[in-house]
């Protein structure tokens, strides 16, 4: 049908915060590159607009909504609920239940995992560092997955782990991202992961400034610091946005939960020409065999979120 | 009405060193200062007096370039002058010294006198340079203060010889003093018309605003008298009586004595015994109030003298509840003040004590409030019981209307903010709240600080009055003439301790006037 | 192990001057403001403009001075519009403080995105567009003297050495400020214009001009702490990220009673906090075990508060602050 | 010279002036983006008061605007400066939230709404009384603390939703819902009983508590005896200890007040809307009440305008941000600041003017004398 109206609606982050709002727009910008079809956006500033928004994307006529990022599940529930005859989706949410309403988790977990091997690799002292934004759930995920993936090559490594602060500044404060890195630096790190939005710009300038190395997050941010970032942790978000309005615009949409990991091309690690200098063939090879441990079920990585702890 | 008068010493040669011709300013609805014509002779002592409220510093701010007249000319020894900031005055040699002193609190003398004149900008060279000038000033004018002395710490007396030194240092050969010796005591005043008299010997020429005949009868050499904004009369100091000029002022005859008769106390109602304060923070422990012991007794005025800053301040808060003392005791009725039972001003309240406090503008009144609001400062309940109680407005009003009728404050609107009336009237609108309380005892701090004589007279009568209602009061000055005007009997304070108390008879402004000084 | 912790001791010394500098700068520019009599909030929003325009123009035109003069131009021209509201127009300092905050925040990422297309962020700054640390001689000749040599060499070369120009610039900018109140005529201008303004009036001394010169001032200081997180310190403007600065600043300027090494003191205390609270989360500590992460986030504002409590009396703030001069009472 | 102005110049004209000086400045800004200034400005009127919810939406925003803003200038009555509101309301919500966990599965929803109302209070109240009672014991600064404080309230935030108070099974920092029934009406379902349908938007009963704490604070500040101590204090201490008041109490009281008022602000976030208590929710609304207060020069009144305002700029912005493409959220934010600087800092920057326009208006129609 070539009647869709579709929408997004990015989070408090905005659409340019350099990794997970800027995924999904990139996955809405390929697609209103080859389909034509515009897409209605919105930005939240703040906890009301969400509901408020998703209505009004309703009111004028959208026919797919897509929201994004966990804080939007309990206005999607809501307004899904109320308007059964549009469709919605959301990204990082996977326990609602309607019948128009996708749902997309990521398995942050087996990525970080993935990063995780590629670190302990690379550090030369067998220390690496993580810096996070906020200490929330979803942080910790990233978190225990990357330990994990750590733990996993060097079993006696030491993983640094940081959270920038308490307040929402805390994924716009560079100079603070710096600092944690520098202290992890300081500590021994030789490779730090960050998982903090704008934060994370200070934690790959601030490695890239002590000759250390950067792992970057969602997005591809290899090209932040050629040189410097070891490789990204890439969310593709931009994939699940893509396919939602396809899907959609298809007459292919399905309601449920798409859990998106390794295995589905979800998560990955990014491998360009920026970092090509710093992935060696060992690298490139311990990372693959870790992969395919998980697309075989020989490792199992740990999510947080299933327990509120990480075994690692 | 305006009225000139010819040049005093005959000559033409000698310009006149301020010459005003219809200046105007207007504030609003208020004409201030209405086509006024001043003319003052170079070298003179020259006095304004006036009722509050009269235009009086409206004036001298224009003159010192604070305000900008509305219409009219200014010659300063001859010359036109525009005035437009107090930079151009200065420029053209006038120096002012404002009722309100204009110190920097914080700073010490030196930085308060080189403000604005420093020379260079390395301020330790300015310092050099202003250290040997000032020293030639002080020898030259007997001016001597510690220069490094932070001016908070100073008593007003010597801040007000930091404000002329400053003058002078800018070069002032015009000085303005407005109401210079309202907050000076008798001795602080001698030594300010010293220095006035050594000025004017130099060839300063010297205008001076106060509300004190005395003072206008023992310095000047011309008078000029002001009313409702305009200039209604000049004089020849030696050609006039105060009783005259208070006529003028005031528009109609004054009284300023004989207003007291022989009391006829009763009972004793406070009895203070070895009453004694220490400095809480200071780090030499001063003492502020030692081993004071009297007994008061209803229907009868007590008047404390002393040179300000010898403890007469802190006994009055001592008795007020706002202090506790160190020792000794205060005992009112069945309750005896001491320091492990101390009182506070809400139960001295309840006691029937009411209090006038020394300065109004920061403790009497609240500036900001209307004059209804200021009424009831601490009477609240009166109004509003509980400490969420109702004030109504119409009451507040009501209750304040009919108290400014009866202690004829001006101008009788209860809706104006306290601090648009003058000082005179806001010293009423005090008392006229403390006195309706119908206190059994009645605290009074510098009753008429600031005041002009016709409410002097007034606030006088008012206090006799209680007295007569059998109302035992203190009467804290630094006036020595009220003190005698108005006492039964007089403590004579001196560094914290009393120097004795005086019968009325027996005493006399000499005597008075050695004790203050320390001299049995 | 003593050694070990010697030198994590250093080195968390060595991250308190880099999170202090900005807070140094920001805390000297409100001094100046008010201790002329105005309140400036806007020192957040100021900073937060010089780092975009610093880290735009050094982007731009590649070059990190450009970009620290720019910084240094916009941040005065938000000055001056301070002192144009609550100066001339005489209106309320809080409110114009904040609308500049406001405004700030805006208009970086709207200009951001005009120019670079990056959401409102610069593009990443290379070495070459920004202030780098420099290392100071003698570090080896330090290290190698005999008994205090290792230690003081650590100190040397951890602490002192390596550290931007704009660093040294911020501990400057402290003895400046200090030279400029207390031994010239000018601070004693400024000092009494914020206690007494009727007193300078009077001495002839145009109180409106004095407060603009001290808000100037506070902008070229202000501007320099932006230039420092964007192109000195850190390598790019992200939205927001000031993150809060201006405000620690402005209660180090508080907590140091308005005097300038007081207030240095002060904004060392924050960074100092932050840097061991950098240092804390996660490490095995002696007896208390691990120290949750949440505790440690909080313990910079905790401290804060009991040293306030507890040490620090009262402070006075310049008696006039706040109140706009009028000559009619 | 000082030529006083009418009632109607002083409280109407001239704000309407600064307004429309700052719709100017905003719409220079647009016409340069390319836009049409006058699409716009019709966009963000009709997007705060005609679309369909959007005066809900307006007034919803309003209300805790109203609450933030009564909230400061209740403290600045006293001369306190309290920073704190955002803390204030973040602990204030945690407070009912806890109530209302701890409550709903024991007690009928109406009773857990009336017992967590006040704990919203009282919570607030005691984020509000600590500072208090630092500064009026300790001379600690006010202004420090309650920056100070907001932090740690956020902290705590923080570390209670996302750790003992999350909900089992949820990833996102935020309390599980309360039951059903433990919320604050919503106007249109009040409506819809009587009848009336009207678009849904939060607007919910907080609105008329809001409307009733501006009565309330007027009555306070302007009617009681301790509204007096509280303006009396906050003019001269001296004058306060010589009327037999403790400066030190009345600092704690009005904080307390001020915390209180802060921590209502939750109620129509949490009762009103989420149901639930979630991080952030706060989003600055505490910060916006100091210019709120201060632009309606801390009066009930102007507070209640003043929070109208920045209500319709919330909402009329957030559809000037769906209604075109070029202007981001970022920009909208810009047009708020220019009105907050405008109609507040530079509120008397046309009063010369208009007073000459004024006065020679009156010496013309009065004729030469
Ligand atoms: N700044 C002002 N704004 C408005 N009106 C003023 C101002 N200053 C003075 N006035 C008006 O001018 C009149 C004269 O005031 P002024 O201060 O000159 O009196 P004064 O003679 O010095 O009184 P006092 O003896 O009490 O010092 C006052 O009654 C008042 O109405
Ligand atoms: N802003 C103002 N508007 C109108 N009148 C004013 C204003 N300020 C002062 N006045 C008037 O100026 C006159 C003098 O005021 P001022 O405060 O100098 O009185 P004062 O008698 O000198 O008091 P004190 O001696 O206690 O200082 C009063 O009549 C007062 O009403
Ligand atoms: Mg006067
Ligand atoms: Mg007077």
């Amino acid at each position: 049908a070539n009647d869709i109206k579709p929408a997004v609606i990015f989070d408090m982050g905005g659409k340019f915060d350099k990794s997970f709002n800027e995924g999904v727009w990139e996955g809405v910008k390929k697609f209103t590159e080859e389909t034509g079809i515009e897409v209605m956006e919105f930005e939240v500033t703040n906890e009301t607009q969400r509901e408020q928004a998703m209505r009004r994307m309703v009111e004028r006529g959208a026919t797919i909504v897509l929201g994004v990022g966990f804080a939007q599940a309990d206005a999607i529930s809501k307004v899904s609920a109320e308007n059964p005859d549009t469709l919605f989706s959301i990204i990082d949410v996977g326990w609602l239940d309607a019948p128009n309403l996708r749902q997309y988790v990521f398995k942050e977990h087996e990525g970080s995992y993935l990063v995780g091997v590629a670190a302990a690799h690379a550090s030369q002292t067998n220390k690496v560092g993580f810096v996070g934004g906020m200490d929330i759930p979803l942080i910790r995920k990233f978190a225990c997955g990357y330990v994990g993936g750590v733990k996993s090559v060097t079993a006696s490594a030491d993983v640094f782990q940081n959270m920038t602060g308490p307040t929402p500044s805390a994924w716009n404060d560079p100079a603070k991202g710096a600092e944690l890195t520098r202290s992890q630096i300081d500590r021994g790190a030789d490779v730090v992961y960050h998982a903090a939005g704008g934060t994370g710009l200070g934690v790959i300038q601030a490695a890239a400034d002590s000759g250390k190395l950067a792992i970057g997050v969602d997005s591809n941010q290899n090209g932040l610091a050629p040189g410097s970032v070891l490789t990204s942790m890439l969310k593709r978000v931009d994939v699940a946005a893509y396919e939602t309005f396809m899907d959609a615009k298809n007459g292919n949409f399905s309601s449920g939960v798409t859990v998106l990991g390794v295995a589905e091309g979800g998560v990955d690690w990014a491998l360009d020409d920026n970092n090509a200098s710093l992935v060696t063939d060992k690298i490139k090879s311990a990372v693959e065999a870790a992969r395919s441990d998980i697309l075989s079920g020989k490792v199992v990585v740990h999510n947080y979120e299933s327990d509120s702890s990480c075994p690692y | 009405m305006t009225v000139t008068h010819k040049q005093a010493k005959g000559s033409d040669t000698v310009p006149f060193a301020i010459s005003l011709r219809g200046v105007e300013k207007t504030f609003g609805a208020v004409c201030a200062n209405h086509n006024i014509d001043l003319d003052i002779c170079t070298g003179d002592i020259h006095g304004i007096i006036g009722e509050n409220g009269a235009g009086k510093s409206t004036l001298v701010s224009i003159l010192y370039g604070f305000y900008r007249a509305d219409a009219g000319t200014i010659r300063v020894f001859g010359k036109e002058r525009t005035l437009r900031s107090t930079a151009d005055a200065i420029a053209a040699g006038i120096g002012m010294v404002h009722q309100h002193f204009m110190l920097v609190p914080t700073f010490t003398v030196l930085e308060n006198i080189i403000l604005g004149h420093e020379g260079t900008e390395s301020l330790a060279k300015g310092f050099e340079a202003a250290r040997v000038e000032l020293a030639q000033l002080a020898a030259r004018y007997g001016l001597d203060v510690d220069l490094d002395a932070v001016i908070e710490d100073f008593p007003v007396g010597l801040q007000q010889r930091v404000e002329i030194l400053k003058a002078l240092y800018r070069g002032a050969n015009i000085l303005i003093l407005d109401e210079p010796t309202g907050v000076l005591t008798p001795q602080e005043t001698d030594q300010l018309f010293d220095i006035l008299r050594a000025l004017k010997e130099q060839g300063v020429t010297i205008l001076l605003i106060t509300h004190k005949l005395r003072e206008i009868m023992a310095i000047t050499d011309h008078v000029s008298v002001m009313r409702g904004g305009e200039m209604v009369a000049h004089k020849r100091r030696s050609d006039t009586t105060p009783e005259e000029l208070a006529e003028i002022m005031v528009g109609r005859p004054v009284r300023t004595d004989g207003i007291w008769h022989p009391p006829s106390p009763a009972q004793v109602v406070l009895r203070a015994d070895n009453l004694g304060l220490n400095a809480e923070i200071s780090a030499d422990s001063s003492v502020l109030v030692s081993e004071i012991s009297f007994a008061l007794k209803a229907g009868e005025i007590l008047g404390v003298a002393g040179v300000s800053g010898n403890g007469q301040s802190e006994l009055l808060e001592l008795l007020a509840g706002i202090r506790a003392p160190s020792s000794g005791s205060i005992q009112i009725g069945e309750r005896h003040i001491t320091a492990e039972m101390p009182s506070s001003p809400s139960e001295i309240k309840s006691l029937s004590i009411a209090h006038v406090p020394e300065d109004r503008h920061l403790t009497g009144l609240i500036l900001s409030f209307s004059a209804a609001e200021s009424m009831v400062l601490g009477y609240e309940e009166k109004i509003a019981g509980g400490m969420a109680g109702w004030l109504d407005r119409e009451q507040l009003g009501e209750h304040c209307a009919s108290l400014m009728r009866d202690f004829d404050v001006r101008p009788p609107d209860p809706s104006l903010k306290s601090s648009l009336f003058s000082g005179g009237n806001q010293q009423k609108i005090v008392l006229a709240r403390e006195m309706s309380a119908a206190p059994s005892i009645l605290l009074v701090g510098q009753a008429t600080r600031g005041v002009d004589i016709g409410a002097i007279e007034f606030i006088h009568k008012q206090l006799i009055a209680m007295r007569d209602k059998g109302c035992a009061i203190i009467l804290v000055s630094v006036e020595l003439d009220e003190i005698l005007t108005l006492s039964d009997r007089i403590m004579v304070m001196n560094n914290g301790s009393s120097m004795g108390i005086v019968e009325r008879k027996e005493a006399d402004a000499r005597s008075i006037g050695l004790l203050m000084a320390g001299v049995r | 192990m003593m050694a070990e912790l010697w030198l994590q001791f250093v080195l968390a010394l060595d991250a308190t001057i880099r999170m202090s500098t900005p807070l140094i700068f920001c805390a000297m520019a409100g001094i100046f403001s008010e201790r002329s009599g105005i309140i400036d909030i806007s020192l957040e929003g100021k900073m937060l403009l010089s780092a975009f325009a610093a880290a735009s123009l050094a982007a731009l035109t590649g070059s990190a001075m450009i970009g620290l003069v720019g910084a240094i131009i916009i941040s005065v021209l938000f000055s001056l519009l301070h002192g144009f509201a609550c100066i001339t127009h005489k209106g309320n300092q809080v409110v114009s403080g904040l609308a500049i905050n406001i405004l700030a925040s805006g208009l970086t990422v709207t200009i951001g995105f005009a120019i670079f297309s990056q959401g409102g962020q610069t593009p990443f700054l290379g070495r070459e567009q920004r202030f780098m640390p420099l290392e100071l001689p003698f570090i080896e000749v330090i290290e190698s003297l005999p008994i205090i040599g290792p230690s003081l060499g650590v100190i040397y070369s951890e602490v002192i050495s390596g550290h931007n120009i704009l660093v040294w610039l911020a501990f400057l900018a402290v003895i400046v400020t200090g030279y400029v109140l207390f031994r010239t005529t000018f601070g004693l201008r400024l000092r009494a214009v914020g206690e007494k303004p009727e007193a300078v009036d009077t001495a002839g001394v145009s109180v409106s001009w004095m407060r603009y010169k001290a808000v100037i001032i506070a902008g070229i200081l202000c501007g320099m702490a932006g230039a420092y997180l964007s192109v000195a310190h850190g390598g790019g403007f992200v939205r927001e990220m000031t993150a809060g600065k201006g405000y620690i600043a402005l209660a180090a300027m508080i907590f140091g009673n308005w005097r300038p090494v007081p207030v240095l003191l002060a904004c060392l205390m924050f960074g100092f906090l932050e840097a061991i609270a950098a240092r804390l989360q996660g490490v095995d500590l002696p007896v208390i075990g691990q120290v949750s992460t949440d505790l440690i986030l909080v313990l910079p504002y905790v401290l804060t508060v009991i040293l306030l409590a507890g040490f620090v009396g009262k402070a006075v703030p310049p008696r006039a602050i706040g109140v706009p001069y009028a000559k009619e009472r | 010279m000082e030529q006083k102005l009418p009632r109607w110049i002083d409280i109407g004209l001239l704000p309407l002036i600064n307004i429309l000086a700052a719709f100017f400045v905003a719409g220079i800004i647009i016409a340069v983006i390319g836009e049409n200034p006058f699409a716009a400005l019709s966009v963000l009127v009709k997007g705060a008061f005609i679309y369909k919810g959007a005066l809900g939406y307006t007034l919803f925003y309003a209300t805790n605007f109203i609450f933030t803003g009564l909230a400061v200038a209740v403290a600045f009555h006293a001369s306190l400066f309290n920073i704190g509101g955002e803390g204030q309301a973040m602990v204030g919500g945690l407070g009912l939230g806890l109530v209302a966990l701890m409550l709903d599965p024991l007690l009928p929803p109406l009773l857990v709404v009336f017992i967590a109302l006040p704990a919203a209070v009282v919570f607030g109240a005691f984020w509000g009384v600590i500072p208090g009672w630092l500064q009026a014991k300790r001379g600690s600064h006010i202004v420090i603390t309650t920056i100070m404080f907001n932090f740690i309230a956020a902290s705590l935030m923080v570390w209670l939703l996302a750790g003992m108070l999350m909900a089992p099974g949820q990833m996102s920092p935020e309390t599980r819902s309360f039951a059903d029934g433990v919320a604050l009406a919503h106007f249109h379902t009040l409506l819809s009983y009587g009848g009336i349908s009207v678009a849904k938007s939060p607007l919910n009963l907080s609105f008329v508590i809001a409307l009733i704490a501006c009565v309330a604070v007027w009555v306070l500040i302007w009617r009681t005896r301790l509204g007096y101590v509280i303006r009396a204090t906050g003019q001269s201490e001296q004058a306060v200890i010589y009327a037999g008041h403790s400066p030190a109490k009345i600092i704690i009281i009005t904080m307390a007040i001020s915390g209180g008022l802060a921590g209502l602000m939750a109620l129509n976030e949490i009762l009103g809307v989420q149901q639930r208590v979630i991080l952030n929710f706060t989003s600055g609304y505490g910060f916006t009440g100091i210019a709120v207060a201060l632009m309606g020069r801390n009066h009930p009144i102007g507070i209640l305008l003043a929070s109208l305002l920045f209500g319709a700029l919330y909402q009329g912005g957030a559809e000037l941000d769906f209604e075109f493409q070029t202007i981001t959220r970022e920009m909208v934010l810009m047009i708020q600041g220019l009105i907050i600087l405008f109609s507040g800092a530079l509120a008397y920057m046309f009063n010369p003017l208009v007073t000459r326009v004024f006065s020679s208006f009156i010496s013309a129609s009065k004729g030469p004398e």
